[in-house]
């Protein structure tokens, strides 16, 4: 294979690299506030989706940068919603975490089934937000893919300094390491949850409107995207804002590159096989790189 | 493990009750219909109902089957085997249905034609291609729409006729009994008639990013693409190949015959050619497919796709041989069905030996937009 | 007479902070052997070490000889050196006689089969193993609490099952990590005289504490480390006129003024 | 309330005379399946604490396992306990892994069972491919083929009350007490001188082991295998049933069992709501608090040992 088809299909992986992390990035957001495996985080995005493409019909002119703030607005929203009116609940019953991971399941399928009967069934299709193609020397790259690339990581770096800069962020920050201590220093554990929850809501609408304008948006879109993003997140080691982008990335590029060498009928197998081998090694993913030396 | 002593099981009986209560009416006639109304496939799942709620609703305007109404228990199988192998033994066992029409893909049809054969219920297949159905000495089956590899061999007909400039052509499949089965006789019968295959790419269902198979098909130089996919995926493919700024022809199964493939291909649609149990563009003088479109679109205001004129021509061609029958019976049902020769919205529909219809498969392309007849 | 317990330059780091820095100790058997230090002086380092809750940078351990340097905690437990942790680690949803009984898992044989099918060996052995349990149990004075869960004891309580658990198989070697750290001074008196009882049965002790009275009475030698380092070792007499010790408690008022004590 | 279990047995047992229905037998034989299923993961998950998001994988070898076996002319009595002992042993693959903890644990067990469902969709020559294996032979007993559902639904209810009895048994024992320990605490387990890895590993075979036998239960039962019934979702499922059931509790874990089998069939009256309603409700279950439905009654007359 040559080098510019190589490049080619390396671009690929970085973009749907982009959207697991922005996926990922929630999970680890939320597992380490609260300790939850949220596999409803790909019905988030799948919902934020499907909200940026309605937005778009209603207003077909509409922005690209709008259309991506209508799918984060509907994902943070929704999520912050689940926070407050399930988990909170839950929670606040003295459940154990099992039945509240459960729970999560159970929305994850309640809002598939909910957007298949508002949105159909059928697949629908984003009109092409970019076009055109992009060409350097003999290498042409899709438009589609450096945009979200592009946002991606300019998403990214906005999370970051929104956590490390703001006080709202910082308030997470703290809840996510010492809940006790963070409430002693006057920060509103529960609005502070719901924040964590709408912040990675809103990364996962994102997701949503990239993968959706690449793709389509569909009702079951989130299902094996989710999943892929929690084994990505976990790659990273869960909790680390860092990793789940890492994570996110690299698991992009190992599947999209397993297709290539290996054979495709066995292309998730490659980077579960992966994912297996380096928990072995680093039990706590990549992030735990950095705490061995200790 | 060793919390509560007492077990709460003697409460499972209640949960079952309700079930129990349905009532059991002596008399409609009863058939079954089941295909995936959730899931990925559920679009197919809806449009099969569609079709077979029409003729129903037409059949007991017109009073009926011999005097008495005709009643669709209608279950939703997800596409998993052990659900319509559920469906199957309810179909037979509680609700006595005397015929059932069902399902969509080939792992649930056959599940649940195992119990239908146990169980002495007629089935009709609406949608699922997979050779293997009709094949293993079960009296009980039939199927509505053409095995893949009857298709396969039309497409391939059609290819030698028409486009003789294709010789070798790289393959791509959704990796499972459909696009394996279709992609694998393509391969036996373009061989036959002198074509190659230079490369063959897979995917697992619900891939959206194809950059990988679709670099490494170009990469083998071919004259054509073969696409066996269902149109979720088709148009992706078809998309990111054309991203790819490549001009190859893309001939394509019958997964792509349903009217959201161009809606979800947009531009890159355009002129590709593949093979469909039915198209309205070329049943333009067949008065069944008329008939159909006009009270679908009275109905339900859509154009009719492939799964509606199967699961249409599946659902008159059984209450015509329920009629037959003269009562409401499985075996003479069944007996009744195999000797179908009716106009159909694909033509004059008969049953083979092995319960398959007779039908040649029509081709198109798609221009602006639509569907035409490529034969033509 | 072979000590019980070696410690030969034992050594751990931490990245790069050094927390032991090559510390000698010999425990003879049938003693209280006390270590002290102040804050951070290594001393629940060196516990975890000899329990072997991770493997030591340097240096090496002997059990009556044996070298044990390089045998995981389970095992070294399995040997006779069992531990209780500074801030308590009991089963909390089993009940303080099952909570005992994990202390002698180790001296039973039944396994998946014999459950299964319920032999009567395995059963014999199931009546002997919660005898013990509740030997133990009586031992350490909780005789009465056995069937209650072990999270919804007081916090006394606690700490005396986790000692139960450890003591029940009789251990050759019994760490105990800070055993009076919020008891009141009734209950701090009682834990002395549990010590001695320990040390009666046959059983040597580590022990690790702040409560200067409760070393001072109940130990018959004590080590002093300080920043990682072996300081003095000696008995508690000697080690209060130690002017080494002394010194290095000096700023550390309140421990200063227990010591004198 | 010792007799709880006999008088539950004794409702199973006459259940076919309660239900001449041999649709609601298939039923029942699926919940028996299901609680079988479910009873192996409340055994890693309730005992030893371990969560596992891959038992579809080795209820899949189960499955298969004994399909293959019989279909190559192995009687059933002998196919069905060696596919529950092959799939147990499949499990040794995953020992280095349970050294992982929580999600950790969570996501290699996950992988693990999208390679065994990958295995079991591409390697046609074994397992049929995406097309399955058909014809799979009844369940036998002593060489005679079950053809009345009732025998079927015995045999399968049977094995249920038997594995029921045997892990409620395992739970109990010396060896259950210590899986119990190390869900609680590890580094006090292993101060205690128990082998945790050792003990957390034979969860793991046992669990296998039970969820291989409820698979080739369903092989026989069913009579069809593809791979769409052996994808994560199947895991999801009993990951469901169980804490839908309450974790901890073997009882739970038969009641989650039959709420899963039953309520979507029992939806089916809501046609495509129905898995809109199902997601609804088991957000809903949820609510019912720890002990899920097993911890009801005793919630409601409010037992003074409740968890802390």
């Amino acid at each position: 294979m040559s080098g510019a088809a190589l490049l080619e299909v390396a671009v690929g992986g970085i973009a749907i690299g982009c959207v697991y992390s922005l996926l990922a990035l929630g999970y680890s957001m939320i597992i380490r506030a609260s300790g939850i495996i949220h596999f409803a985080q790909g019905e988030v995005m799948m919902i934020g989706s499907m909200c940026g493409l309605s937005a778009l019909w209603l207003a077909p002119a509409l922005h690209p940068a709008l259309v991506l703030l209508a799918g984060m607005a509907a994902g943070g929203v929704l999520a912050g919603a689940m926070e407050l009116l399930v988990y909170r609940t839950l929670r606040r019953r003295r459940v154990p975490l099992m039945n509240i991971i459960t729970a999560t399941v159970g929305l994850s399928i309640l809002l598939m089934n909910a957007a298949r009967l508002g949105w159909g069934s059928e697949p629908l299709r984003y009109p092409d937000l970019f076009s055109g193609a992009v060409e350097i020397g003999q290498l042409r790259i899709s438009p589609q893919l450096l945009w979200i690339a592009g946002t991606g990581f300019a998403i990214m770096i906005a999370l970051q300094l929104f956590l490390s800069k703001t006080r709202p962020g910082l308030a997470m920050q703290a809840i996510a390491q010492d809940p006790d201590a963070a409430q002693l220093i006057g920060i509103n554990l529960s609005r502070s949850m719901a924040g964590t929850f709408a912040v990675a809501g809103a990364m996962a609408g994102a997701a949503g409107v990239m993968l959706g304008s690449l793709f389509f948006s569909f009702f079951e879109m989130g299902f094996i995207t989710g999943l892929k993003a929690f084994v990505a997140a976990t790659l990273g080691g869960l909790g680390s804002i860092g990793g789940a982008m890492l994570g996110g990335i690299l698991f992009g590029l190992i599947e999209t590159f397993g297709a290539v060498f290996v054979s495709s009928a066995y292309k998730d197998a490659i980077g579960m096989l992966l994912l297996i081998a380096i928990l072995l090694v680093l039990p706590q993913g990549l992030a735990g790189l950095r705490k061995r030396g200790r | 493990m060793s919390l509560p002593r007492r077990s709460l099981l003697a409460a499972v009986p209640a949960l079952a009750a309700p079930a129990l209560a349905v009532a059991q009416s002596r008399d409609p006639i009863r058939v079954g219909a089941f295909g995936p109304y959730s899931g990925s496939a559920a679009a197919f799942g809806q449009s099969m109902r569609e079709a077979i709620d029409i003729v129903t609703e037409t059949r007991n305007r017109a009073g009926g089957v011999g005097g008495r109404r005709i009643e669709v228990v209608h279950a939703d199988d997800g596409g998993r085997p052990e659900e319509a192998a559920t469906i199957a033994r309810r179909f037979a066992t509680r609700d006595r249905v005397v015929l059932a029409f069902g399902s969509v893909s080939s792992p649930a049809s056959l599940s649940a034609s195992q119990v239908f054969r146990d169980e002495e219920v007629p089935q009709i297949v609406i949608t699922a291609t997979s050779q293997r159905l009709t094949r293993l000495g079960n009296e009980w089956i039939f199927r509505s729409t053409v095995p893949d590899r009857k298709q396969v061999s039309d497409l391939v007909d059609f290819i030698a006729g028409k486009h003789p400039q294709a010789r070798r052509f790289a393959t791509i499949c959704v990796n499972d009994d459909f696009g394996r089965g279709g992609v694998e006789a393509f391969g036996e019968m373009a061989r036959a008639k002198g074509l190659t295959i230079v490369g063959e790419e897979r995917y697992a269902r619900g891939d959206i990013d194809f950059t990988a198979q679709l670099t490494r098909l170009r990469g083998a130089n071919p004259d054509a693409v073969l696409d066996w996919s269902r149109y979720t995926e088709g148009a992706l493919i078809i998309r990111q190949l054309r991203q790819m700024q490549s001009n190859l022809p893309i001939f394509g199964s019958d997964g792509y015959a349903v009217p959201a493939f161009v809606e979800l291909a947009g531009p890159a649609a355009e002129g590709v050619i593949y093979v469909t149990p039915f198209s309205i563009a070329t049943a333009a003088n067949n008065p069944v497919a008329q008939r159909l479109a006009a009270e679908l679109r009275a109905a339900h205001n859509k154009v009719p796709d492939g799964t509606h004129a199967l699961a249409y021509d599946a659902a008159n061609a059984a209450y015509a041989a329920i009629e037959r029958a003269g009562r409401a019976e499985r075996r003479p049902i069944r007996d009744t069905l195999r000797q179908t020769d009716m106009d159909s919205t694909r033509g004059r529909l008969r049953f083979d030996q092995t319960g398959d219809p007779t039908l040649v498969s029509p081709v198109v392309v798609i221009r602006n937009g639509r569907e035409a007849d490529a034969r033509a | 007479m072979t000590p019980l317990l070696e410690a030969r330059g034992i050594a751990r780091r931490f990245g790069g902070l050094v927390a032991l820095d090559a510390v000698d100790m010999q425990v003879a058997p049938g003693t209280v052997h006390g270590l002290i230090g102040p804050n951070g002086a290594g001393k629940t380092t060196f516990l975890n070490v000899i329990a072997g809750a991770f493997p030591p940078s340097g240096g090496s351990l002997r059990l009556e000889g044996g070298d044990i340097t390089a045998l995981a905690g389970d095992a070294r437990a399995r040997l006779g050196i069992r531990r209780t942790f500074q801030n308590l680690k009991l089963f909390p949803e089993m009940t303080a006689l099952h909570n005992a009984a994990i202390g002698l898992h180790a001296d039973g044989r039944a396994g998946v089969l014999s459950a299964l099918l319920r032999l009567p060996a395995q059963r014999r052995e199931e009546r002997e193993i919660m005898a013990r349990a509740a030997e133990a149990l009586d031992f350490v004075g909780l005789a009465g609490q056995a069937g209650r869960l072990a999270g919804t004891l007081a916090y006394g309580h606690r700490r005396l099952l986790e000692i139960a658990r450890a003591f029940a198989p009789r251990p050759k070697l019994l760490l105990l990590d800070e055993p009076a750290a919020g008891l009141n001074p009734t209950e701090a008196v009682a834990l002395t005289a549990l010590i001695a009882r320990i040390r009666e049965a046959g059983t040597t002790v580590i022990l690790v504490e702040h409560h200067m009275d409760v070393v001072m009475t109940v130990c018959d030698r004590v080590t002093v480390l300080n920043y990682g380092k072996h300081l003095s070792t000696g008995t508690p007499a000697g080690i209060q006129a130690d002017p080494r010790v002394i010194e290095a408690y000096l700023g550390q008022d309140a421990l200063a003024e227990a010591l004198a004590c | 309330m010792r007799w709880g279990t006999p008088v539950t047995l004794l409702a199973a047992a006459l259940l076919p005379s309660a239900l001449p229905d041999a649709f609601l037998l298939h039923l029942m034989t699926s919940v028996a399946i299901a609680a079988i299923l479910a009873l192996g993961l409340q055994f890693l998950l309730g005992v030893s604490g371990q969560l596992s998001l891959g038992q579809a994988a080795f209820y899949g070898v189960g499955a298969y396992g004994s399909a293959l076996m019989t279909g190559a002319g192995l009687p059933f009595a002998a196919a069905v306990p060696l596919a529950a002992v092959f799939a147990g042993l499949s499990s040794l693959v995953l020992i280095p892994v349970t050294r992982l903890r929580g999600p950790y644990l969570a996501v290699a067990t996950l992988g693990f069972s999208i390679i065994a469902y990958l295995v079991i969709k591409n390697e046609e020559w074994l397992t049929g491919g995406s097309l399955g294996l058909m014809g799979i032979s009844r369940p036998a007993l002593f060489g005679e083929r079950l053809r009345d559902p009732a025998h079927v639904y015995w045999l399968c209810a049977a094995l249920a009350a038997l594995v029921y009895l045997g892990l409620r048994r395992l739970a109990d024992s010396r060896f259950g007490r210590a899986a119990h320990a190390i869900r609680q605490d590890e580094d006090a387990a292993r101060a205690s001188g128990l082998r945790v890895t050792l003990i957390k590993s034979q969860c793991f075979v046992i669990s296998a082991a039970v969820s291989g036998l409820a698979g080739a239960l369903f092989a026989h039962h069913i009579r069809y295998l593809g791979p769409a019934d052996f994808s994560f979702w199947k895991s999801v499922e009993v990951l469901i049933m169980v804490v839908i059931g309450g974790v901890g509790s073997a009882a739970g874990a038969i009641l989650g069992a039959a709420v899963v089998v039953l309520l979507p069939e029992w939806l089916r009256a809501v046609g495509d709501y129905r898995l809109l309603v199902f997601g609804g409700a088991v957000v809903g279950l949820m609510l019912f608090g720890s002990g899920g439905l097993a911890g009801l009654p005793g919630a409601l007359r409010r037992r003074p040992e409740a968890r802390p």
